[in-house]
């Protein structure tokens, strides 16, 4: 690359430790296992660093700097670092996570056009979540605009909040990601209006990959391949002994914020969330091109954002299927 | 506590009032039952050496500290004061210093500034109002000082008709920072208006002269502890003049007793 | 030989900084002024560049000046910007004024009353130093989705900075013009009004403005907490450049900030510079 | 007629409160100053109790004292807690620490150097206005994710007001007393030494403690910057209980951080009324 | 603004000076065209109403204003000068405030204390040392300020040998706070003072007995504008006494030219 080379204080030369960032969150669960039970230790041969983050900024900030080499993160920040970039500074090199986001709305309100009138949260402006909701009321035929007025009113909310005033009644309903879609429906009888996965192709979209920086995975061929490595083992895993792995996963959690989900949560969202090494390319291009009809997003060029050779020759390495980038 | 503990032929009374700064060991003892009584309309001069306790004697009486022992009465509904400092308040133009003694009385403010202006010439500065404290110089802040003691003294809800004497004034080395002419001037000025309003005063100096020349009583204090050591009344025909040969007859004879005094505790 | 002459003198007095020369035009004295920020403003331009050019962080990563003025000036053509700016102001100008008053009221019971002092007094430090975000629940669980709920966040940051203002002013007020002041027949409120709040106005001055900026601050953390329909604010501009990592955004919008922050400042300095030629302190 | 005896007088002196039974016990003058604090904590406590049974708010949402205190309680039996808030504590103390140093320095630089006062003065204000948040990717790019880059945050927010302290304290110190250092000989900074700096220290001992309340601030915001994996600390914990709305923990992490700020106030308290009783002001 | 322009016979001159303060129309004439000068080791006494610039004058000369015109010199290291109020720094001790006067000479912190006793002791505050500034009676804070202007202008730094005079001591009516006994034992002390270390003095106070008593020359103000009215040379053969007949002489002689002077100016 022509710049950013020298933003990692580590060298990129023959790098003798591997940054690795995730959230303690349970759509991260490959993350919070491969890190519990030893993966990436065991595959990578050099000392792991990790470091948490409680939300995407930070993390993408972390990775511009350098500060880390790869971190698992949603797929909004990884279009934003993208583009931003002008598609040097990062590429996805797996997938994580799929599904698990869901309309929750209040009793009573029993099809999308009940909605109309009614303030629904989302968990940021021009997120895949919130342009989820916009393209799929525009596709019921009601109107919204991205300053909250409309039809049905969008109200742009941290998640933490909308668990509160979807309680207290300040909004009626929020399409958010697990565990507070099951939060919503298990601690104020929240009501499942729409799975997001029913809006996809073989209900399949992502909600978390694996991004690393570019000039790292240059210059670390071999790491990335034994990241990735981790990676598969971790994700196999998950859908293992998804009993078993739900209770690592709550463990991890509770070790880094002190606070374990409850089990009904977590068993509830744990069920909702599909753990797949594919990043689903289709509904990364596909959000995207949402955004850009609900007018949330300027056309971004994609190609190239993924970077799945060394997946797949992992994959190819232990028998399974390669992934499309498409 | 009662009206009887205030007998009408006294303005100020001091019994038996000891002041102790301080605590324990540290303790310093101000004033020693010292007990002093101005009638109505009476004009008491306090004489002592320097931190003897006079400033002490005027703060109690002004209700500004509590006495350590003792007890204290005065009549009127107000005591006006003017310190040993100028005391001015900075961000008030002069004339709204002076101005300061009328807020309690509810005049206008046209009023107000009238009567201030008043009290202003009386001091010899007349063209000064406008100006802040810190443009002029000490003996002309002091005079600020004086023009808003005497404003205060004078003002109606200070002295009620029903009072025997008027408003009790307190005043402090009232003329330190002046010369002798404009002391002399402001000597005149002072006794008119104690006469004319019918104050009873209590004033502090170390000019002996002075002392004699304004007082109907001139009271010794001797220092640390503060000490009535006596009273000389003063019985010399109005109007005196500071320069008169009987004022400084007086004033040697109190002039020795001080210096007596003053040696005695070894400065 | 030690000899002190005229000349000395006066660089002695430079020293003591107690005087200007106070017979410059007005023009030339507003370029005293103007010219050392121009300059500074010109070094701070030029080492950001140098960073740029550098090539220590990639453009993406860290904006230069160039970028970043092309983007603002992109957004100062854009009536919405104005919106924003708009939008903000009137909600720190409110909750400042709230904050003004209960800050004030607050101080002064508290700075005069020992028993609410003993009660209170310490917990007016604990507020400040509470993060606004802890209100947020609070916030909403009163006053929903409203812009009360930012109002009530940015007094709660500002109202015990301007309370410890006034409290420190009252606690510094020279005896000698309480006495006076007493001595003169006033007495609670009225010693207040007249002796008191004078005497502690510059100290309450200088919380004020340490109150400003808790205002801002809040305000700027307190405008993610309710986004209202068709108003765009500065706080979501910062926060949304930063989620999208858009670097001349944050950059320019610090720049943003930071003017006003600036011309804040300026209003202040003049009200405590009339206030210090008043009392014939030492003039800037 | 009006009559004006002792009882009034000491009356009078109460209002003016420059004067405390000074003979009173340590113990009856330890209970006065606890017993309005215990009486507002349990003020609050009835209240918060009040509202909670009152069943505007699900328990979920609004936690009652029992539940915040049993939650507390299990906290406080947690070696981890006391690690986190030693964590949070510690940064704290040196952020404050150098931006106490970073302040002192500019202050007195700005305070006293014309040209760099008319260059700086009013960006000091500025700084103090821009929230921590616009200052994360900069503390990111120049420290990476280390403490350092938390520190550099609390620094940034806490300088600023540190410096305006000094700064105010240095315009109000009395012509009188420069006047007089200067002809005892002091200049530059030995008049600043001996005269400026003892003269503003009540100002500029305000001023640490809102640049106390502006560290803790940064910080609790900051700490999310850098997230030290098992090193938990408050303003995570802070930022964790509200993500995870979990009320009673959230309030539980409120009453702790209010109980440190308390003691802290406490801290400068002691040295403010000392300072007091030294420069013979008013003591409480 | 060279050494040239020093005479070494003069320890103070003022060359024409003027002093306005304020601008324009607001402007005020404190001092016009005041030519003076004193003579190394000589004492100098300033006499003037109140608010005729003699403060302003003092100013000028120890460099904390600038003249508005003239031209202005003074000889030796440093200018010790005792301002019209105390100006204690209210947060050091008594002693500390006097010790300060030492600072500059690099003296250790207990030869600092040591010296700081004895100029207290000559002031009759030995015991007080301790003690901070609000706790002093307003005199005992007027000595204070004293005994640190004394110390400083004996102190090794302010006179060098190579000298001809000592240093030069500038005060504002160092004795207006004092009652009449402890001021004559200080104008001993003074007086003592200035000899042993051949002092210029210039020494401004309202009692013309007492620039008598002290001054090898008294030079007399009119008031605003000031201006040099007269120079009195005080030739009586020293010890002095304040009230002896030659002092009382050409204090009357003075005092009726001030008279003159001031009632001239309307006051
Ligand atoms: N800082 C100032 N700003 C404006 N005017 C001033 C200032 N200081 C003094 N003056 C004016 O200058 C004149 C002389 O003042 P100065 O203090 O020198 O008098 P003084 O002779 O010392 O009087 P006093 O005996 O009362 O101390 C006065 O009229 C005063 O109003
Ligand atoms: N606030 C105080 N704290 C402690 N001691 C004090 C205080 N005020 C006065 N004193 C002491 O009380 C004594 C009397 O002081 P006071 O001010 O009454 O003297 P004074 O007679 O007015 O003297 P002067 O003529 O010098 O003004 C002095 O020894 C002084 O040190
Ligand atoms: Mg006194
Ligand atoms: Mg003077």
């Amino acid at each position: 690359a022509a710049c950013g080379s020298s933003a990692s204080p580590a060298g990129d030369g023959a790098a003798k430790e591997l940054r690795l960032g995730y959230f303690p969150n349970i759509t991260h669960a490959t993350a919070l296992v491969g890190v519990e039970k030893g993966f990436y230790a065991k595959h990578l041969g050099v000392p792991v660093k990790t470091s948490t983050f409680n939300a995407g900024p930070a993390a993408i900030e972390a990775v511009f700097s350098g500060a880390i080499d790869a971190t698992y993160i949603g797929p909004n920040p990884a279009i934003n670092a993208w583009e931003k970039s002008k598609g040097k500074a990062i590429n996805i090199v797996a997938g994580a996570a799929s599904g698990g986001v869901y309309l929750v709305v209040k009793q009573g309100i029993n099809s999308p056009a009940d909605l109309k009138g009614k303030k629904i949260a989302t968990p940021q402006l021009g997120n895949t979540q919130d342009v989820a909701l916009r393209y799929w009321l525009d596709s019921k035929g009601l109107k919204t605009d991205t300053k909250g007025g409309g039809d049905v009113h969008i109200v742009p909310q941290e998640n933490a909040q909308t668990l509160q005033t979807f309680a207290t009644g300040d909004i009626d309903g929020a399409w958010v990601p697990e565990p507070f879609a099951s939060r919503l429906v298990i601690e104020s009888k929240g009501k499942i209006l729409q799975d997001e996965r029913d809006l996809w192709p073989n209900k399949q979209f992502v909600i978390t990959h694996l991004i690393v920086r570019q000039d790292w995975a240059k210059a670390n061929p071999d790491l990335l391949k034994k990241l990735l490595e981790a990676h598969v083992e971790a994700t196999k895993y998950l859908n293992d002994d998804p009993a078993a792995a739900a209770q690592t996963v709550n463990t991890a959690i509770q070790k880094l914020t002190q606070k374990p989900l409850k089990p009904e949560v977590l068993a509830s969202a744990f069920k909702n969330i599909t753990f797949t090494n594919d990043p689903i390319a289709s509904s990364l291009t596909g959000s995207a091109d949402h955004a850009v009809k609900v007018g949330l997003l300027k056309p971004v060029d994609l190609n190239g954002i993924y970077n799945l050779k060394p997946l797949n020759e992992v994959l190819a390495a232990q028998g399974q299927q390669s992934i499309s980038d498409r | 506590m009662t009206t009887q503990l205030v007998d009408r032929t006294t303005a100020v009374r001091l019994e038996a009032v000891s002041k102790v700064y301080g605590h324990g060991g540290n303790g310093l003892l101000a004033l020693d039952k010292v007990s002093l009584s101005v009638r109505p309309g009476e004009f008491v001069c306090l004489l002592g050496a320097s931190g003897c306790g006079k400033s002490t004697l005027l703060s109690l009486v002004a209700g500004l500290d509590k006495p350590t022992q003792g007890e204290i009465s005065t009549v009127g509904r107000q005591v006006a004061m003017m310190f040993q400092e100028p005391a001015l308040f900075p961000w008030l133009t002069v004339s709204a210093n002076v101005e300061m003694a009328f807020r309690a009385e509810g005049l206008s403010k046209h009023e107000r500034r009238t009567r201030a202006a008043e009290f202003l010439d009386l001091v010899h500065l007349g063209g000064f109002g406008k100006k802040r404290p810190h443009e002029l110089s000490g003996g002309m802040r002091q005079r600020v000082a004086l023009a808003r003691a005497l404003a205060q003294s004078s003002s109606s809800s200070s002295s009620s008709a029903e009072d025997e004497g008027g408003a009790v004034l307190l005043m402090d080395e009232p003329f330190g920072a002046l010369d002798a002419m404009t002391r002399d001037l402001l000597h005149d000025e002072l006794e008119r208006i104690w006469r004319e309003r019918a104050l009873s005063v209590l004033f502090v100096t170390h000019n002996v002269r002075e002392a004699v020349r304004l007082g109907d009583k001139v009271v010794l204090l001797s220092s640390r502890p503060g000490k009535v050591v006596e009273e000389f009344p003063v019985e010399l025909a109005r109007p005196r003049r500071t320069d008169s040969a009987e004022v400084a007859e007086l004033a040697a004879k109190i002039t020795d007793r001080l210096k007596e005094e003053v040696l005695r505790h070894g400065h | 030989m030690a000899v002190d002459t005229h000349a000395r003198q006066i660089a002695g007095l430079d020293a003591l900084e107690l005087a200007g020369d106070q017979r410059a035009g007005i023009a030339s004295r507003v370029w005293a002024r103007v010219w050392p920020m121009l300059t500074a403003i010109a070094l701070v331009l030029v080492a950001w560049q140098l960073v740029v050019l550098s090539g220590r962080w990639p453009e993406y990563v860290f904006a230069g000046p160039i970028t970043t003025f092309q983007d603002l000036g992109h957004r100062l053509g854009d009536p919405e910007f104005y919106q924003a700016v708009g939008t903000t102001m009137r909600r720190a100008v409110t909750g400042f004024a709230l904050a003004v008053l209960v800050g004030l009221v607050v101080g002064a019971a508290v700075s005069r009353v020992k028993v609410l002092r003993a009660a209170f007094g310490a917990l007016i430090t604990g507020l400040q130093t509470m993060p606004s975000i802890a209100w947020f629940p609070f916030a909403i669980l009163l006053f929903g989705l409203t812009e009360s709920a930012i109002t009530f966040v940015v007094i709660l940051g500002a109202a015990p900075s301007i309370a410890n203002g006034l409290i420190t002013g009252v606690d510094y007020t020279p005896p000698l013009l309480l006495r006076a002041g007493h001595v003169l027949g006033f007495r609670r409120l009225q010693l207040y009004r007249h002796v008191i709040l004078p005497a502690s106005l510059p100290s309450f001055l200088a919380g004020l403005k340490q109150g400003w900026a808790f205002a801002w601050r809040s305000l700027m953390a307190g405008e993610l907490l309710v986004i209202i329909a068709y108003q765009s604010s500065l706080g979501e501009q910062l926060a949304i450049s930063r989620e999208l990592s858009d670097s001349p955004g944050l950059i320019g919008t610090m720049i943003v900030i930071l003017v006003i922050g600036i011309v804040i400042d300026m209003l202040f300095e003049a009200a405590d510079s009339a206030l210090r030629r008043r009392w014939g302190l030492n003039p800037v």
